[in-house]
């Protein structure tokens, strides 16, 4: 791998590439956040980046630690209530990609981020489904992004959260009204997509310096690989150049926030 | 019409042992002032609505309030876990707590159908999740004209809603602005309400289409400067990331969270954290 | 992304003979420059639909252009009948026109389910009315938590909405303001749409919950100065209450209207009225 | 009767005199919206006034010509979309009283906006439900005002809009979440209240100068009387100024507004 830029930053890169100009984006918080601003301040300068707290069309200088600072109101075209959002704006069908993260995935791209372990005594309790059954399911399809590990990447997950494929990657066949679902899955190991016929993820693009040998030890299940398995392009300097500004400046700008305890 | 009370009174007033309450703000305008007043009169038994818990509900759930949490995304944002929930929820302490999830889309839609008076919310949801074997609250119904099943989920109907604003002119008519979240729908959906705000002025100065809740529809304002600190308030004052970041620190420990809360909470008199 | 288009041009590519056509506007933001471009362009077939069908469905009715007409108020708000409505209803002239009515709550909801890409709207409505004996597209179904009946209706979804708003930015975003009725509703239900509007600007200089329909959920966006009027925009001009009654005289009699309908529609080329 | 107001403002200050300070009213437009502003220039100071075009809680200088006017929006505290409108605000319970007119009623109240004769083929087609069908199941009860004639009060309406007590009276009888339906109706020769058993519309009070036999030779039934018949109090001075100053203004603001033709 280059010593130019980190596996963190090539995740990024890669996840921001896969979102074209002039979709609308429904943006998950943390790594799907930074893929999608990294997007718009490169190659992507029309992408409508939507957040759950009903920041529609926002263009935040730096990004946001929470679903809802006050940046993204501040840099929205319009902010409107959460149910508005929920109803018209995702349901309603106007949002051509989900970017999410989650806790972990499966080999049929099912998500899980609400708990490890048994559902009445769970060994970890995780934060839930929030905004994701939904953009999963109402968004024309779904990108995810999250660090390879085989502690994520599991044959089945715990407790489908958000439907990717079902258990048996069968789960979006007849239903009405469905989004295509996870058509990429982003790591900091590689690129995967959806198999056309099993829907079971198979790894499509390796990044730079990684190995096949690196994915299968970082995988939960025997992970397959597409036959035209590609390289994924490295970062251009111009996109790490803007990725680090945008880093830096959302580090100062959260270090310098805090007003200090209230008298 | 809204009465305006001290925030230790509406309390007092409205918050009873064993109630429905729902505390909103969807990361902005948090009503903390009105929690740690909660948790200052030692209210018990409380089942908890709220679709993002956040820091609030960590600490009312580590205070003992709470029996049930009904909710959709129970994190720090940005951070990580909420210790306190995780607590309750792994280990019991300071008592289980029971606990009903929902998705963000099926609550907003529950806030809405609470707040237009009607016994359940139908949204396309839930597909191929398994949040529907883990809470009975989720039925399908057959659309009756297409046929289409869509997901139900009973309205929130709380015995009483509390949130933050940033101002009430002296009517008590009460301009939320920015992110507006479920607030609106939290009042409305309530039998009681209770709004906190900055401060209150003359005239509320506001566009025509504004979020503005008329004071016949509240039961009390209470003034609370700084009221959502350490969340925000659009035009007042900033979110403190940083105490975001360091709750997640006290929040682990017990003994620190204990600490925490005697000296920010209990000891804290009215004065707000 | 809404594309800027000639009032003509826009009308001519979305509205297609036998399209269902939602023109909304309550009482306020009426788009009457773009309903009389329909009628020029001699669309026929129409299924229209709209809460208050007002005197541009009486003009597009006595113009021959509709097939059916669903609406839940068919009057000359504060002066009386639309007498064009009537005369179709009740003696066929151009041509009989079939009717689906409903309550202006039902219809709301069916818009408002419409913007949220649901089949039907859930309310509780039409209790003990006449309505649904005569609308089979009213059932009802049972609250499954409750049992409560509820009625139902299909959701609104046209072909094509047109609406009237005051002004759109550069990137075709369009603010609404004032009595803002189920405009937005009715270009998000739309499969397409068309906005006329008073004015570009560059900078729509809004509050941060202002009504605002972004570009990316629009059509086609086409400048119509006094585009409402005889209704009226709020902050540009008033609803012109005096042609609202002499209306009345006009539409009683089927010559007068033919001969209005030539003077300021026909022969008006694309000048509005 | 006095000479000293006419039978149509005896009408309109005696509905005007039914709404109390601090009822949350949703007016009709037409005789409902000149009683409630003339309640709220002189009795009733904070009645709030509510109408279906969005406009909440509104202080029109002029009465309105139709329920969507500009005057509305621009002295009301703040408006909503008609969606919101009916499903908060009117679903959601929040309205105490619903003030209507309408074409034709009966003796049970029930009111009749559709059409006269058949509904294949009418008669006359009438403008419509609009929001009063649930205006009078939603609202916790309905005051409503109309000229009296038998034109008008018919012993059954050709059809039921909206519900008053039904075709038998029993309309309301067992049905959740519903007001309590029309307590008062209000013409320029009496007012009426439903039977407390039967909901039979019947004559509480007369108007001064009114007779039994002008009320019965005006109903399209065998109309009945309370024994405690009253005869309703007169306006007071001060009612009739307030209420021909806002007439009067009424007619000036309307009558300037015409733009003329557009160039």
């Amino acid at each position: 791998m280059s010593t130019d830029y980190t596996s963190a930053e090539m995740m990024t890169v890669t996840a921001a590439r896969a979102l074209e100009n002039g979709m609308t984006c429904f943006v998950g918080i943390g790594l799907p956040s930074e893929a999608a601003n990294l997007a718009r301040l490169t190659h992507a300068p029309d992408v409508v980046l939507i957040y759950e707290s009903g920041t529609l069309q926002t263009m935040p200088e730096v990004l946001p630690l929470s679903i809802g600072d006050g940046e993204l109101c501040e840099s929205a075209l319009t902010t409107v209530s959460v149910p508005e959002m929920f109803r018209y704006w995702l349901q309603g069908g106007h949002v051509s990609v989900g970017f999410l993260g989650t806790a972990q995935i499966d080999r049929f791209a099912n998500l899980n981020t609400t708990l490890i372990g048994d559902y009445a005594a769970p060994k970890v309790r995780l934060p839930g489904g929030g905004g994701a059954p939904e953009i999963a399911t109402c968004a024309g399809e779904v990108f995810v992004t999250l660090k390879h590990s085989k502690r994520t990447f599991v044959k089945d997950v715990d407790f489908v959260t958000t439907l990717g494929f079902g258990r048996d990657g069968k789960g979006r066949d007849g239903v009405p009204n469905i989004g295509k679902g996870p058509t990429r899955v982003i790591t900091d190991l590689c690129m995967m997509r959806p198999d056309p016929d099993t829907k079971e993820l198979t790894v499509t693009s390796l990044h730079p310096g990684v190995t096949k040998e690196d994915v299968i030890e970082a995988t939960g299940w025997e992970i397959r690989f597409t036959d035209a398995l590609e390289t994924t392009p490295e970062p251009y300097a111009r996109e790490l150049e803007v990725l680090r500004e945008l880093k830096e400046r959302t580090a100062r700008h959260h270090a310098g926030e805090a007003p200090g305890e209230r008298s | 019409m809204a009465e305006f009370l001290s925030l230790h009174d509406a309390v007092a007033r409205y918050v009873d042992d064993g109630a429905t309450v729902c505390m909103e703000g969807f990361t902005h305008l948090i009503p903390f002032a009105a929690g740690h007043e909660v948790i200052r009169q030692g209210k018990r038994e409380l089942t908890l609505i709220r679709m993002t818990p956040d820091l609030i509900y960590d600490q009312l759930i580590g205070a003992g309030c709470v029996k049930k949490l009904i909710f959709s995304w129970g994190g720090n944002p940005g951070v990580g876990s909420l210790h306190r929930l995780r607590d309750a929820v792994e280990k019991g302490w300071p008592h289980k707590i029971e606990i009903l999830e929902h998705s963000h889309a099926a609550m907003a839609c529950a806030y809405e159908a609470g707040a237009a008076g009607l016994p359940l919310a139908v949204l396309r949801g839930y597909v191929g999740s398994d949040l529907p074997k883990v809470n009975d609250q989720i039925k399908f119904i057959d659309c009756p004209f297409t046929g289409e099943p869509l997901a139900a989920v009973p309205s929130v109907r709380p015995d009483v809603s509390i949130v933050h604003a940033q101002k009430a002119d002296r009517q008590g008519n009460v301009l939320v602005e920015g992110i507006i979240g479920v607030q609106k729908e939290a009042v409305l959906a309530a039998k009681s309400s209770i709004v906190t705000v900055e401060e209150v002025v003359d005239d509320l100065g506001v566009e025509p289409n504004a979020c503005v809740i008329p004071g016949w529809a509240i039961s009390a304002i209470a003034v609370a400067e700084q009221g959502a600190y350490p969340s925000y308030a659009h035009g007042y004052y900033p979110r403190n990331n940083r105490f975001y970041k360091e709750w997640d620190t006290i929040a682990r420990d017990r003994d620190a969270f204990s600490t925490w809360l005697d000296e920010n909470v209990y000891n804290a008199g009215g004065a707000q954290q």
